[in-house]
Protein backbone atom coordinates (compact mmCIF):
# COMPACT_ATOMS: atom_id res chain seq x y z
CA UNK A 1 0.00 0.00 0.00
CA UNK A 2 2.58 2.10 -0.96
CA UNK A 3 2.28 6.16 -1.96
CA UNK A 4 5.19 7.98 -3.46
CA UNK A 5 4.41 11.68 -4.68
CA UNK A 6 7.42 13.78 -5.94
CA UNK A 7 8.29 16.91 -7.84
CA UNK A 8 11.47 16.27 -9.35
CA UNK A 9 14.32 17.97 -12.16
CA UNK A 10 15.43 14.53 -12.55
CA UNK A 11 14.45 12.23 -15.93
CA UNK A 12 10.89 9.96 -14.85
CA UNK A 13 12.23 6.33 -14.60
CA UNK A 14 8.87 4.50 -15.55
CA UNK A 15 11.06 0.63 -14.27
CA UNK A 16 12.04 2.06 -11.03
CA UNK A 17 9.01 3.91 -9.69
CA UNK A 18 7.27 1.01 -10.90
CA UNK A 19 8.94 -1.39 -9.46
CA UNK A 20 8.92 0.73 -6.36
CA UNK A 21 4.94 0.22 -5.81
CA UNK A 22 5.13 -3.60 -7.04
CA UNK A 23 5.22 -6.39 -3.90
CA UNK A 24 3.89 -10.21 -3.75
CA UNK A 25 -0.01 -9.35 -4.62
CA UNK A 26 0.60 -7.27 -7.43
CA UNK A 27 -0.68 -8.33 -10.59
CA UNK A 28 -1.63 -5.05 -12.53
CA UNK A 29 -0.51 -1.90 -13.05
CA UNK A 30 -2.00 0.97 -15.04
CA UNK A 31 0.49 4.02 -15.90
CA UNK A 32 -0.10 7.24 -17.33
CA UNK A 33 2.58 9.69 -18.59
CA UNK A 34 2.14 13.21 -20.28
CA UNK A 35 4.56 14.12 -22.59
CA UNK A 36 5.81 17.79 -24.16
CA UNK A 37 4.47 17.87 -27.72
CA UNK A 38 6.77 19.67 -30.00
CA UNK A 39 3.59 19.82 -32.23
CA UNK A 40 0.25 20.74 -31.31
CA UNK A 41 -2.72 20.57 -33.67
CA UNK A 42 -5.70 20.49 -31.94
CA UNK A 43 -7.61 24.10 -31.28
CA UNK A 44 -4.57 26.73 -32.10
CA UNK A 45 -2.21 24.09 -33.89
CA UNK A 46 1.41 25.37 -33.49
CA UNK A 47 4.90 24.22 -32.19
CA UNK A 48 6.75 24.32 -29.08
CA UNK A 49 10.39 24.56 -28.64
CA UNK A 50 10.33 23.71 -25.04
CA UNK A 51 8.26 24.27 -21.72
CA UNK A 52 9.22 25.45 -18.30
CA UNK A 53 7.57 24.15 -15.02
CA UNK A 54 7.53 25.53 -12.15
CA UNK A 55 6.03 24.44 -9.24
CA UNK A 56 4.56 25.43 -5.13
CA UNK A 57 6.54 22.56 -4.17
CA UNK A 58 5.46 22.11 -0.74
CA UNK A 59 1.54 22.95 -1.54
CA UNK A 60 2.11 20.62 -4.60
CA UNK A 61 3.39 17.56 -2.67
CA UNK A 62 0.47 18.13 -0.34
CA UNK A 63 -1.78 17.99 -3.10
CA UNK A 64 -0.32 15.26 -4.59
CA UNK A 65 -0.71 13.35 -1.30
CA UNK A 66 -4.33 14.43 -1.34
CA UNK A 67 -5.02 13.51 -5.04
CA UNK A 68 -3.68 9.80 -3.74
CA UNK A 69 -5.71 10.12 -0.79
CA UNK A 70 -8.91 10.75 -2.88
CA UNK A 71 -7.98 7.78 -5.43
CA UNK A 72 -8.12 5.07 -2.68
CA UNK A 73 -11.24 6.58 -0.80
CA UNK A 74 -12.81 5.81 -4.72
CA UNK A 75 -10.69 2.96 -5.41
CA UNK A 76 -9.97 0.40 -2.25
CA UNK A 77 -8.79 -2.51 -4.30
CA UNK A 78 -5.53 -0.06 -5.46
CA UNK A 79 -2.87 -1.18 -3.79
CA UNK A 80 0.52 0.71 -4.99
CA UNK A 81 0.30 4.49 -5.94
CA UNK A 82 2.85 6.86 -7.67
CA UNK A 83 2.31 10.64 -8.40
CA UNK A 84 5.50 12.32 -9.92
CA UNK A 85 5.62 15.68 -11.65
CA UNK A 86 8.84 16.68 -13.90
CA UNK A 87 9.79 20.30 -13.41
CA UNK A 88 12.70 22.96 -15.50
CA UNK A 89 12.94 23.11 -18.82
CA UNK A 90 11.55 20.10 -20.83
CA UNK A 91 11.93 19.29 -24.13
CA UNK A 92 9.89 17.82 -27.05
CA UNK A 93 8.80 13.76 -26.57
CA UNK A 94 10.03 14.47 -22.76
CA UNK A 95 7.47 12.73 -20.10
CA UNK A 96 6.91 15.40 -17.80
CA UNK A 97 4.27 13.55 -15.82
CA UNK A 98 3.63 10.23 -14.42
CA UNK A 99 0.44 8.60 -12.23
CA UNK A 100 0.66 4.62 -11.98
CA UNK A 101 -2.05 2.57 -10.08
CA UNK A 102 -1.29 -0.96 -9.13
CA UNK A 103 -4.41 -4.13 -8.25
CA UNK A 104 -4.29 -7.09 -7.89
CA UNK A 105 -6.21 -7.58 -10.94
CA UNK A 106 -6.96 -5.54 -13.96
CA UNK A 107 -10.38 -5.37 -13.55
CA UNK A 108 -11.17 -3.58 -10.08
CA UNK A 109 -10.37 -0.16 -10.87
CA UNK A 110 -6.40 0.67 -11.93
CA UNK A 111 -7.40 2.34 -15.65
CA UNK A 112 -9.68 4.26 -13.99
CA UNK A 113 -7.82 5.25 -10.87
CA UNK A 114 -5.21 6.57 -13.23
CA UNK A 115 -7.60 8.76 -15.34
CA UNK A 116 -8.95 10.16 -12.40
CA UNK A 117 -5.56 10.88 -10.53
CA UNK A 118 -4.14 12.92 -13.94
CA UNK A 119 -7.36 14.33 -14.36
CA UNK A 120 -7.57 15.53 -10.65
CA UNK A 121 -3.68 16.19 -10.64
CA UNK A 122 -4.34 19.12 -13.41
CA UNK A 123 -7.50 20.56 -11.51
CA UNK A 124 -5.64 21.36 -8.00
CA UNK A 125 -1.96 20.66 -8.08
CA UNK A 126 -0.35 24.06 -8.33
CA UNK A 127 2.17 23.12 -11.22
CA UNK A 128 2.45 26.09 -14.39
CA UNK A 129 4.20 25.33 -17.04
CA UNK A 130 5.59 28.64 -19.75
CA UNK A 131 5.30 27.42 -23.15
CA UNK A 132 8.39 28.82 -25.48
CA UNK A 133 7.87 28.81 -29.14
CA UNK A 134 9.52 29.81 -32.35
CA UNK A 135 7.59 33.13 -32.41
CA UNK A 136 7.64 33.96 -28.18
CA UNK A 137 6.63 32.57 -25.40
CA UNK A 138 3.51 32.66 -22.65
CA UNK A 139 2.04 31.13 -19.50
CA UNK A 140 -0.19 28.36 -20.21
CA UNK A 141 -3.19 28.81 -17.66
CA UNK A 142 -5.44 26.07 -16.66
CA UNK A 143 -9.28 26.68 -16.22
CA UNK A 144 -10.37 24.61 -12.79
CA UNK A 145 -11.21 26.82 -10.36
CA UNK A 146 -11.10 24.92 -6.51
CA UNK A 147 -14.33 25.39 -4.17
CA UNK A 148 -13.85 24.79 -0.41
CA UNK A 149 -12.68 21.60 1.39
CA UNK A 150 -10.43 21.03 -2.21
CA UNK B 1 2.12 41.02 14.99
CA UNK B 2 3.95 37.95 12.81
CA UNK B 3 4.82 38.77 9.30
CA UNK B 4 2.86 37.54 6.62
CA UNK B 5 5.08 35.58 3.82
CA UNK B 6 3.59 36.21 0.21
CA UNK B 7 4.34 34.18 -2.39
CA UNK B 8 3.21 34.83 -6.19
CA UNK B 9 3.71 31.96 -9.29
CA UNK B 10 3.98 32.47 -12.86
CA UNK B 11 2.04 35.32 -14.38
CA UNK B 12 1.39 36.68 -10.83
CA UNK B 13 4.97 36.97 -10.47
CA UNK B 14 5.50 38.20 -13.37
CA UNK B 15 3.29 40.99 -12.80
CA UNK B 16 4.60 41.58 -9.20
CA UNK B 17 8.02 41.45 -10.36
CA UNK B 18 8.85 39.59 -7.20
CA UNK B 19 8.51 36.08 -5.89
CA UNK B 20 8.22 36.68 -2.21
CA UNK B 21 7.14 39.29 0.44
CA UNK B 22 6.44 39.92 3.78
CA UNK B 23 4.05 42.35 5.76
CA UNK B 24 2.78 42.55 8.60
CA UNK B 25 -1.32 42.45 8.47
CA UNK B 26 -3.62 43.95 11.03
CA UNK B 27 -5.14 40.16 13.00
CA UNK B 28 -8.13 39.18 10.70
CA UNK B 29 -7.61 40.46 7.63
CA UNK B 30 -9.17 38.62 4.68
CA UNK B 31 -7.17 37.28 1.25
CA UNK B 32 -9.72 40.30 -0.19
CA UNK B 33 -8.30 42.64 1.93
CA UNK B 34 -5.01 41.62 1.34
CA UNK B 35 -5.59 41.19 -2.51
CA UNK B 36 -6.72 45.46 -2.26
CA UNK B 37 -3.47 46.17 -0.28
CA UNK B 38 -0.93 44.52 -2.85
CA UNK B 39 -2.77 46.01 -5.89
CA UNK B 40 -2.57 49.19 -3.73
CA UNK B 41 1.32 48.87 -3.39
CA UNK B 42 1.87 47.01 -6.85
CA UNK B 43 -0.37 48.46 -9.08
CA UNK B 44 0.50 45.84 -12.31
CA UNK B 45 -1.62 43.43 -10.18
CA UNK B 46 -4.82 44.91 -10.80
CA UNK B 47 -7.05 43.19 -12.98
CA UNK B 48 -5.26 39.99 -12.55
CA UNK B 49 -4.96 39.65 -8.91
CA UNK B 50 -8.32 39.79 -8.24
CA UNK B 51 -9.65 36.99 -9.97
CA UNK B 52 -6.39 34.56 -8.76
CA UNK B 53 -6.28 31.46 -6.58
CA UNK B 54 -5.22 31.94 -3.13
CA UNK B 55 -3.57 29.57 -0.30
CA UNK B 56 -2.96 30.11 3.31
CA UNK B 57 -0.43 27.26 4.42
CA UNK B 58 -0.88 24.92 1.24
CA UNK B 59 -4.39 25.11 1.38
CA UNK B 60 -6.77 26.74 -1.08
CA UNK B 61 -8.57 29.56 0.13
CA UNK B 62 -10.87 32.43 -0.77
CA UNK B 63 -11.41 36.16 -0.53
CA UNK B 64 -13.79 35.95 2.72
CA UNK B 65 -11.09 33.80 4.62
CA UNK B 66 -8.91 35.42 7.65
CA UNK B 67 -5.39 34.92 7.23
CA UNK B 68 -3.85 33.26 10.62
CA UNK B 69 -0.88 34.72 12.79
CA UNK B 70 2.82 33.84 10.72
CA UNK B 71 0.68 32.23 7.68
CA UNK B 72 1.95 31.55 3.71
CA UNK B 73 -0.43 33.08 1.32
CA UNK B 74 0.51 32.36 -2.26
CA UNK B 75 -0.75 34.01 -5.27
CA UNK B 76 -1.60 31.76 -8.49
CA UNK B 77 -3.25 31.61 -11.67
CA UNK B 78 -5.60 28.04 -12.46
CA UNK B 79 -2.64 25.11 -12.56
CA UNK B 80 -1.39 24.14 -15.68
CA UNK B 81 0.80 21.04 -14.92
CA UNK B 82 0.74 17.68 -15.93
CA UNK C 1 2.35 5.83 -35.73
CA UNK C 2 4.69 3.34 -34.92
CA UNK C 3 3.56 -0.40 -34.33
CA UNK C 4 5.56 -2.68 -31.96
CA UNK C 5 4.43 -6.54 -31.24
CA UNK C 6 7.16 -9.16 -29.84
CA UNK C 7 7.30 -11.76 -28.08
CA UNK C 8 10.34 -11.91 -25.77
CA UNK C 9 12.60 -13.77 -23.54
CA UNK C 10 14.09 -10.58 -22.33
CA UNK C 11 13.24 -8.24 -19.30
CA UNK C 12 10.46 -5.50 -20.50
CA UNK C 13 12.03 -2.20 -20.17
CA UNK C 14 9.17 0.36 -20.49
CA UNK C 15 11.50 3.39 -20.69
CA UNK C 16 12.45 2.23 -23.77
CA UNK C 17 9.27 1.02 -25.18
CA UNK C 18 7.81 4.35 -24.91
CA UNK C 19 10.30 6.17 -26.20
CA UNK C 20 10.23 4.02 -29.26
CA UNK C 21 6.58 5.16 -29.70
CA UNK C 22 6.65 8.54 -28.41
CA UNK C 23 6.80 10.98 -31.63
CA UNK C 24 6.96 15.33 -31.87
CA UNK C 25 2.88 15.17 -31.80
CA UNK C 26 2.62 12.83 -28.93
CA UNK C 27 1.16 14.12 -25.41
CA UNK C 28 -0.01 11.06 -23.52
CA UNK C 29 0.40 7.58 -23.23
CA UNK C 30 -1.79 5.37 -21.38
CA UNK C 31 0.50 1.97 -20.20
CA UNK C 32 -0.61 -1.76 -18.50
CA UNK C 33 1.34 -3.73 -17.21
CA UNK C 34 0.69 -7.26 -16.00
CA UNK C 35 2.92 -9.38 -13.10
CA UNK C 36 3.35 -12.07 -11.72
CA UNK C 37 1.12 -12.46 -8.16
CA UNK C 38 3.63 -14.49 -5.41
CA UNK C 39 0.28 -14.07 -3.51
CA UNK C 40 -3.39 -14.44 -4.61
CA UNK C 41 -6.41 -13.57 -2.84
CA UNK C 42 -9.06 -13.48 -4.88
CA UNK C 43 -10.79 -17.17 -6.03
CA UNK C 44 -8.92 -19.74 -4.57
CA UNK C 45 -6.15 -17.97 -2.29
CA UNK C 46 -3.38 -19.69 -3.11
CA UNK C 47 0.65 -18.87 -3.92
CA UNK C 48 2.69 -18.99 -7.02
CA UNK C 49 6.88 -19.89 -6.94
CA UNK C 50 6.84 -18.80 -10.38
CA UNK C 51 4.90 -19.34 -13.94
CA UNK C 52 6.36 -20.63 -16.81
CA UNK C 53 5.21 -18.77 -19.91
CA UNK C 54 5.05 -20.62 -23.64
CA UNK C 55 3.92 -19.40 -26.63
CA UNK C 56 2.86 -20.21 -30.00
CA UNK C 57 5.35 -17.71 -31.18
CA UNK C 58 4.38 -16.58 -35.21
CA UNK C 59 0.37 -16.50 -34.49
CA UNK C 60 0.96 -14.83 -31.26
CA UNK C 61 2.97 -12.46 -33.01
CA UNK C 62 0.02 -12.73 -35.89
CA UNK C 63 -2.64 -12.06 -33.20
CA UNK C 64 -0.74 -9.25 -31.62
CA UNK C 65 -0.81 -7.11 -35.05
CA UNK C 66 -4.74 -8.27 -35.05
CA UNK C 67 -5.27 -6.30 -31.81
CA UNK C 68 -3.22 -3.39 -32.79
CA UNK C 69 -5.19 -2.81 -35.89
CA UNK C 70 -8.44 -3.38 -34.22
CA UNK C 71 -7.22 -0.65 -31.89
CA UNK C 72 -6.43 1.86 -34.29
CA UNK C 73 -9.84 0.44 -35.56
CA UNK C 74 -11.69 1.65 -32.64
CA UNK C 75 -9.98 5.00 -31.96
CA UNK C 76 -8.46 6.52 -34.55
CA UNK C 77 -6.41 9.40 -32.74
CA UNK C 78 -4.34 6.30 -30.84
CA UNK C 79 -0.69 7.31 -32.67
CA UNK C 80 1.67 4.32 -31.04
CA UNK C 81 1.19 1.04 -30.14
CA UNK C 82 3.38 -1.32 -28.19
CA UNK C 83 2.42 -4.99 -27.44
CA UNK C 84 5.24 -7.27 -25.29
CA UNK C 85 4.32 -10.57 -24.12
CA UNK C 86 7.46 -12.20 -22.58
CA UNK C 87 7.79 -15.35 -22.04
CA UNK C 88 9.61 -18.22 -20.25
CA UNK C 89 10.11 -18.85 -16.04
CA UNK C 90 8.95 -15.58 -14.47
CA UNK C 91 8.97 -14.77 -10.76
CA UNK C 92 6.64 -12.85 -8.91
CA UNK C 93 7.13 -9.28 -9.21
CA UNK C 94 7.96 -9.61 -12.91
CA UNK C 95 6.46 -7.61 -15.39
CA UNK C 96 5.03 -10.04 -17.88
CA UNK C 97 3.02 -8.07 -20.63
CA UNK C 98 3.12 -4.21 -21.28
CA UNK C 99 0.36 -2.46 -23.60
CA UNK C 100 0.84 0.92 -24.16
CA UNK C 101 -0.93 3.41 -26.67
CA UNK C 102 0.13 6.97 -27.27
CA UNK C 103 -2.00 10.12 -28.83
CA UNK C 104 -1.82 13.81 -28.98
CA UNK C 105 -4.42 14.49 -25.76
CA UNK C 106 -5.34 11.84 -22.63
CA UNK C 107 -8.82 12.68 -23.63
CA UNK C 108 -9.22 10.79 -26.94
CA UNK C 109 -9.46 7.52 -26.12
CA UNK C 110 -5.59 5.91 -24.70
CA UNK C 111 -6.76 4.53 -21.65
CA UNK C 112 -9.77 2.66 -22.86
CA UNK C 113 -7.60 1.38 -26.21
CA UNK C 114 -4.69 -0.04 -23.72
CA UNK C 115 -7.49 -1.77 -21.51
CA UNK C 116 -9.43 -2.97 -24.84
CA UNK C 117 -5.81 -4.33 -25.65
CA UNK C 118 -4.77 -6.23 -22.64
CA UNK C 119 -8.78 -7.52 -22.32
CA UNK C 120 -7.93 -9.18 -26.34
CA UNK C 121 -4.75 -9.99 -25.63
CA UNK C 122 -6.06 -12.29 -23.32
CA UNK C 123 -8.41 -13.72 -25.89
CA UNK C 124 -6.78 -14.35 -28.68
CA UNK C 125 -3.29 -14.28 -28.50
CA UNK C 126 -1.68 -17.87 -28.29
CA UNK C 127 0.06 -17.66 -24.88
CA UNK C 128 0.11 -20.15 -22.00
CA UNK C 129 1.10 -20.40 -18.51
CA UNK C 130 1.88 -23.05 -16.37
CA UNK C 131 1.97 -22.52 -12.34
CA UNK C 132 4.40 -23.61 -10.54
CA UNK C 133 3.14 -23.96 -7.08
CA UNK C 134 4.45 -24.97 -3.46
CA UNK C 135 2.90 -28.12 -3.56
CA UNK C 136 2.75 -28.64 -7.87
CA UNK C 137 1.82 -27.45 -11.22
CA UNK C 138 -0.79 -26.91 -13.12
CA UNK C 139 -1.41 -25.36 -16.50
CA UNK C 140 -3.48 -22.09 -16.28
CA UNK C 141 -6.49 -22.07 -18.74
CA UNK C 142 -8.17 -19.45 -20.65
CA UNK C 143 -12.03 -19.10 -20.89
CA UNK C 144 -12.03 -17.11 -24.42
CA UNK C 145 -13.47 -19.41 -27.15
CA UNK C 146 -12.66 -17.13 -30.53
CA UNK C 147 -15.44 -17.58 -33.12
CA UNK C 148 -14.49 -17.71 -36.84
CA UNK C 149 -12.97 -13.59 -38.46
CA UNK C 150 -11.29 -13.63 -34.64
CA UNK D 1 0.48 -35.09 -51.28
CA UNK D 2 2.40 -32.50 -49.12
CA UNK D 3 2.51 -33.19 -45.38
CA UNK D 4 0.50 -31.39 -42.80
CA UNK D 5 2.57 -30.19 -39.79
CA UNK D 6 1.03 -30.77 -36.54
CA UNK D 7 1.49 -28.57 -32.98
CA UNK D 8 0.43 -29.08 -30.05
CA UNK D 9 0.13 -26.37 -26.73
CA UNK D 10 0.09 -26.41 -23.23
CA UNK D 11 -2.03 -29.73 -21.90
CA UNK D 12 -2.29 -30.34 -25.06
CA UNK D 13 1.19 -31.37 -25.99
CA UNK D 14 1.53 -32.70 -22.52
CA UNK D 15 -1.23 -35.11 -23.65
CA UNK D 16 0.55 -35.97 -27.10
CA UNK D 17 3.49 -36.08 -25.45
CA UNK D 18 4.80 -34.78 -28.70
CA UNK D 19 5.28 -30.65 -29.90
CA UNK D 20 4.64 -31.39 -33.41
CA UNK D 21 4.38 -34.36 -36.32
CA UNK D 22 3.92 -34.49 -39.51
CA UNK D 23 0.79 -36.08 -41.30
CA UNK D 24 0.08 -36.90 -44.60
CA UNK D 25 -4.14 -36.07 -45.02
CA UNK D 26 -6.59 -36.37 -47.53
CA UNK D 27 -7.45 -33.39 -49.72
CA UNK D 28 -10.15 -31.86 -48.07
CA UNK D 29 -9.40 -33.20 -44.38
CA UNK D 30 -11.67 -31.08 -41.98
CA UNK D 31 -10.14 -30.03 -38.53
CA UNK D 32 -12.47 -32.66 -36.73
CA UNK D 33 -11.09 -35.40 -39.21
CA UNK D 34 -8.02 -34.81 -38.23
CA UNK D 35 -9.09 -34.63 -34.34
CA UNK D 36 -10.69 -38.02 -35.17
CA UNK D 37 -6.95 -39.30 -36.33
CA UNK D 38 -5.55 -38.37 -34.12
CA UNK D 39 -7.38 -39.51 -31.52
CA UNK D 40 -7.06 -43.27 -33.05
CA UNK D 41 -3.46 -42.52 -33.01
CA UNK D 42 -2.76 -41.35 -29.60
CA UNK D 43 -5.85 -42.08 -27.44
CA UNK D 44 -4.79 -40.11 -24.74
CA UNK D 45 -5.75 -36.83 -26.35
CA UNK D 46 -9.40 -38.36 -26.15
CA UNK D 47 -11.35 -35.58 -23.87
CA UNK D 48 -9.72 -32.82 -24.47
CA UNK D 49 -8.62 -32.61 -28.25
CA UNK D 50 -12.37 -32.34 -29.10
CA UNK D 51 -13.10 -29.08 -26.95
CA UNK D 52 -9.79 -27.31 -27.67
CA UNK D 53 -9.03 -24.36 -30.08
CA UNK D 54 -7.66 -25.06 -33.50
CA UNK D 55 -5.92 -22.84 -36.21
CA UNK D 56 -4.90 -23.33 -39.47
CA UNK D 57 -1.46 -21.26 -40.78
CA UNK D 58 -1.43 -19.40 -37.91
CA UNK D 59 -5.75 -18.38 -37.79
CA UNK D 60 -8.53 -19.63 -35.76
CA UNK D 61 -10.56 -22.20 -37.65
CA UNK D 62 -13.19 -24.63 -36.61
CA UNK D 63 -13.98 -28.30 -37.13
CA UNK D 64 -15.69 -27.73 -40.19
CA UNK D 65 -12.76 -26.11 -41.95
CA UNK D 66 -11.15 -28.05 -44.97
CA UNK D 67 -6.79 -28.49 -44.28
CA UNK D 68 -5.10 -26.62 -47.76
CA UNK D 69 -1.97 -28.57 -48.45
CA UNK D 70 0.86 -28.40 -46.73
CA UNK D 71 -0.78 -26.53 -43.98
CA UNK D 72 0.37 -25.89 -39.81
CA UNK D 73 -1.99 -26.67 -37.87
CA UNK D 74 -2.11 -26.48 -34.19
CA UNK D 75 -4.62 -27.31 -31.20
CA UNK D 76 -4.32 -25.87 -28.30
CA UNK D 77 -6.68 -24.98 -25.06
CA UNK D 78 -8.38 -21.49 -24.90
CA UNK D 79 -4.96 -18.85 -24.41
CA UNK D 80 -4.06 -17.84 -20.65
CA UNK D 81 -1.37 -14.99 -21.41
CA UNK D 82 -0.76 -11.88 -20.32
Amino acid sequence: MKTITSITQDEIDLNTLLQAITDDGTGAAAIFTGMVRGITERGDPHQTTYLEYEAYQPMAEAKMRQVAQEIRARWETVQGIVIVQRIGRLYPRTPTILIACTAAHRDTGVFEAARYGIDRLKEIVPVWKKEIKPDGEEWVEGEYHPTPGE
Amino acid sequence: MSPTKILFFATLRDRAATRALEMELPPGTTIAQLKSLLIQQRPALAGLLEHCLASINHEYRFDEDPIPPAAEVAFFPPVSGG
